[in-house]
């Protein structure tokens, strides 16, 4: 897992056509934790979701591996009317995992895997969730806000399964406002929120005349 | 891929959707136009096969916000296009599991339906056969019309302006062999041009449909 | 290495055109020719107008109902010269990602869907005393209706999206497909009816082509729409540029308070 | 309520949705028709009221699910259902935003599309009075569907199913009145009827439809 | 003010028919600010709903004076074409209140008013659906978990906006993991757990072959 190193140099990004965060540097490297903050509306939902490859940015360039990233979202892909292991079992089988065992074990989630994910509560939804991540088998998690709605034993928990993906070699970007109990390094975007009313900085002057 | 199939198949049973409320809209529409034309049996013969054609058209038009929407919705197509399967191949079998759920059913279901608007019985087989070749083309053009439209909030009735056009050239050739064919006449050439339509679509349209929903998702 | 020289070259050969696509040169450019081209507009269109109106014969058995000739084709003419406008426009934003060429293309939509209107409205108006009904299921005729509902559904893809680039970029792939299933459709409707419309009377080739004192207005006509059909893509355009740096600037605004 | 009126009203013309798209899929489907059916003029007037109003109630079907789901889905019913307005206010104020930007062009419209298929002058006006009438009805019982599967994730299909056969009587005595009325016979007893129905369902299906939709919520 | 008390009295509450709490019996008086604690799954959403009277109680009963209640949960019924300000001013004319601004300010959106509801961060969707609270004009707030996706300084805000409206004479029940800075007192739902194996404890004797 040598070469799995997630690496952002000068990356400006952005929501509808305006940059929210410009000149961004940073690297994750295997075994790391790197916890974003930033007040509500700084961009940190924006800066993952590039990222993840799910939007383009503005200026910049992210270099990362092909195929290493598992992004996880408020909005967890959960069908209501499956059960909590067929969710899990569909997304293993996409990503070619066929165990979902221990991921059901690691978030306590074997009493309820019988039940339809509409009868779920809101924090067990959460788990299932992040039971998610460990059946992609990828190294690099970028997560969202990944203990919204969970209770203090299953931020625990979940602290946990982040400890263990990393001392097996994975690295993880994390954005949330509370405190996970993971010995990492924070990363503040506050200092990078772009100035909406400097000069120009996009990259091809044909668009000077919208910005 | 066949893991994503067998998802939607499951979602689509599951929901007590797919096969049985299609069929049974379909069974509707070819209630209502007796009730709205009235009972003459020989104008209703005369525009059973058109009928049974829109019919159908509209049916797989209504259950296409379920290809993309509700993936889009709950955050499964950001994962699904964070996944190791290229976006033509998800595209592809959400179409064929449309197919396989909702077009399908039409196809064998309306010979019977046509029996119910009194058509002559050469009919059923020829309403059959141009289905059976139509409707993939159907499903392949709704599910691009879905990818262009997934973004919006209930855009069911978008869908329907930007769908309906592109289906104007199947349910021409369609209708017109199965009506030529019920008819005793030669109907060679709409056949192989529907069987043409459905090909090129399936061929050519998951491209788009993927470039579509990736434009979306950003 | 060579290689990738050789295409920056070649790209900077023709980096001259492209430079039109940016919206202050187009703005610039667009200014001058305006006024020329206004004038251009209004002088063909009273010119054929009139001419077609007062100084042709009325034909034999046509009666003056003819005359609606002057509109009817220019506007039906341009009203597919449009849609194709709109198709180039709209590959040169999907491979070259000019936003000007995405405007344009958009601007030139509504003017291509009354155009189109404009057809179907003096073909209806014609097709009364010539076929005793409004409307009838006659290829040529239908496939413009086809053509209406496409102007509808892309103009409303336009709207329905907020991201302007995501709508540019929805709409040119709906531009993409929809022209092939324009043209199938075409095909199409001419196989399902022969139909009562005219074959093409401006071919230069064919006998029964009407007589010169039609044809000159007829084509000083044409020539007169389809300039109006630039000038309103022009001034829309211009529009369309304009409201873009309105939005960007209310974008600027909200990013500074939030 | 006049604050739900318009919330509604304002929501239909910014989603870009109510007023134009119901009547571009109107449109749509009296095009599709004649495509599926041939071009003979006789034909297509024999069954054009029929055609008109069937086309009609699909497009008010297709846009029933904007009554309730947007709402249920974003928890506003939730928060409605707790304000200080009677759940029947809420339903009748919903089914009439309804039928204003959706039924009511739809109204408007119809003889134009009338023209579109060869259908004779008279049938203008007559196509126009039985829409009018008949439309609010079919905005009032398709709120009341809509109600009943409100908590169904895209029960838009189930919807129909539950819906069309509630709009069997409706599409009878109308069309019924319309053909009568452009053959120039006697219709006042399909267009009493036809009034009855819409008298009726306003007045009670407001009740059954907030009962329905209580339940839902819980 | 002073019958503004909302008490329940041996409530069982249920979900998909299985009794999810029971004897539960608490009263909360104008002034006061009860927190629901509870792991997750415990059915803290599940009562809050049956006291909202979005769902009948399984068992007991709750009191509580007519059009008393403002319930806030998850999904905050924000439409996302209106813009801030429509949307909190739908909310006010549905309760009779005819002022936004003081909402706004106190919870410092006057700056995101002419923005749409969609292109708010979580946390600024969030912001908003709190202040809906304040033009409902009512007393009993019962809050869902208020503080998902807020960042430490909007929390401080929404905790301040609980206090002000406890020293008007309001009072709040809230379920929430984390710790809001509230003088607050604590119910723990998880001794009313009911157990599912119990002898049947449902009202009427029908009922008794299913439970
Ligand atoms: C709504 C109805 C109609 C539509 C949509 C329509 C459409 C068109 C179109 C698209 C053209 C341009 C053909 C071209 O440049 O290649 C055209 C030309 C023409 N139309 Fe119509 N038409 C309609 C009704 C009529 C009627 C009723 C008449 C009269 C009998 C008529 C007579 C003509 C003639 C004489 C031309 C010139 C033919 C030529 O130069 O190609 N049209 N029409
Ligand atoms: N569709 C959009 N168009 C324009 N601006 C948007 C859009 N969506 C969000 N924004 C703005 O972009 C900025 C960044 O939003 P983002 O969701 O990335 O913030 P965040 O750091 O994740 O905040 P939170 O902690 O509240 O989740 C915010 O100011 C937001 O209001
Ligand atoms: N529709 C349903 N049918 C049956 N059981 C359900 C249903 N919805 C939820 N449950 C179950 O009811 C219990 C209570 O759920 P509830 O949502 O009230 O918990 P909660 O305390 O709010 O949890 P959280 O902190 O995770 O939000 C949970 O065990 C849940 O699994
Ligand atoms: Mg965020
Ligand atoms: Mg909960």
């Amino acid at each position: 897992m040598s070469t799995m190193t997630l690496e952002a140099r000068d990356l400006t990004v952005s929501r509808g056509g305006v940059p929210v965060l410009e000149g961004l540097s940073f690297r994750l490297d295997p075994g790391q934790v790197l916890v974003l903050r930033g007040p509500n509306g700084s961009g940190k939902t924006t800066l993952l979701r590039t990222l993840a490859g799910l939007q383009p940015p503005m200026a910049g360039e992210v270099s990362l591996p092909p195929e290493a990233i598992a992004y996880g979202a408020h909005a967890d892909g959960l069908k209501s009317t499956l059960t909590v292991a067929e969710n899990l079992r569909f997304w293993a089988r996409v990503h070619g995992v066929h165990d979902i065992e221990p991921a059901l074990d690691r978030l306590n989630l074997q009493a309820l895997r019988q039940r339809a994910a509409q009868n779920l509560s809101a924090g067990q939804k959460r788990r299932l969730g992040l039971a998610r991540l460990l059946v992609t088998g990828r190294a690099i998690w970028l997560l969202d806000e990944p203990t919204v709605s969970l209770d203090r034993a299953s931020v625990a928990l979940f602290a946990d399964v982040v400890r263990a993906h990393i001392s097996a070699g994975g690295a993880a970007l994390i954005a949330t406002h509370i405190d996970l109990g993971l010995e990492t390094e924070i990363f503040d975007v506050t200092p990078f929120k772009a100035d909406p009313n400097a000069p120009s900085r996009t990259p091809t002057p044909f668009d000077e005349a919208f910005a | 891929m066949i893991a994503l199939l067998a998802r939607d198949l499951a979602l689509a049973i599951r929901a007590g959707g797919g096969f049985g409320l299609g069929l049974a809209f379909y069974l509707i529409v070819s209630t209502l136009v007796p009730f709205a034309v009235g009972p003459e049996a020989a104008v209703l013969a005369r525009i059973a096969p058109g009928i049974l054609w829109v019919g159908a058209l509209l049916a797989c038009l209504l259950s296409l916000d379920r290809i993309f929407q509700l993936d889009f919705e709950d955050g499964s197509l950001d994962l699904l296009a964070t996944a190791p399967i290229p976006m033509e191949g998800t595209v592809a079998v959400k179409a064929l599991a449309h197919w396989l759920t909702t077009s399908l059913p039409l196809v064998i279901a309306a010979p019977i339906f046509g029996a119910l608007m009194n058509m002559p019985a050469p009919g059923y087989w020829w309403i059959f056969v141009t289905l059976l070749i139509g409707t993939p083309a159907l499903s392949m053009i709704g599910a691009f019309g879905a990818a262009l439209t997934v973004g919006l909030k209930r855009g069911g009735l978008l869908l329907s302006l930007l769908v309906l056009p592109l289906y104007i050239p199947t349910l021409i050739f369609g209708a017109e062999a199965a009506t030529r064919g019920i008819g005793g006449f030669e109907n060679t050439t709409p056949l192989l041009l529907l069987a043409g339509i459905t090909a090129a679509s399936v061929a050519l349209l998951p491209f788009a449909a993927s470039a579509a929903l990736r434009i979306n998702l950003r | 290495m060579s290689d990738m020289h050789r295409t920056k070259q070649a790209r900077d050969r023709w980096n001259f055109l492209w430079e039109w696509a940016n919206p202050v040169k187009f703005m610039w450019f667009s200014g001058r020719v305006l006024p020329w081209l206004i004038a251009a507009t209004v002088i063909s269109l009273v010119a054929s107008l009139v001419w077609g109106f007062f100084f042709t014969p009325e034909a034999i058995n046509f009666g003056s109902s003819v005359k609606i000739i002057y509109v009817h084709v220019p506007t039906a003419t341009v009203a597919v010269s449009a849609w194709f406008m709109m198709l180039v426009a709209s590959l040169i934003w999907l491979i070259r990602r000019h936003h000007v060429s995405a405007l344009a293309a958009k601007a030139a939509a509504p003017v291509g869907m009354v155009m189109t209107l404009a057809a179907l409205a003096t073909g209806a108006m014609w097709g009364q005393p010539m076929w005793g009904t409004w409307w009838a299921w006659d290829p040529r005729l239908t496939s413009f209706l086809i053509l209406f509902l496409f102007y509808l559904g892309y103009m409303a893809l336009w709207a329905a999206i907020e991201n302007p680039d995501t709508a540019a970029d929805l709409t040119s792939v709906l531009a993409v497909v929809g022209s092939v299933f324009a043209f199938l459709s075409r095909y199409a409707v001419n196989f399902w009816n022969q139909g009562l419309h005219q074959g093409a009377t401006l071919s230069l080739d064919k006998e029964e082509n009407i007589a010169d004192s039609y044809w000159i207005p007829l084509v000083i006509g044409i020539g007169g729409f389809m300039l109006f059909f630039v000038t309103m893509v022009f001034i829309r355009t211009r529009t369309e540029i304009r409201l873009r740096r309105i939005h960007a600037l209310e974008l600027r605004e909200r990013m500074a308070d939030a």
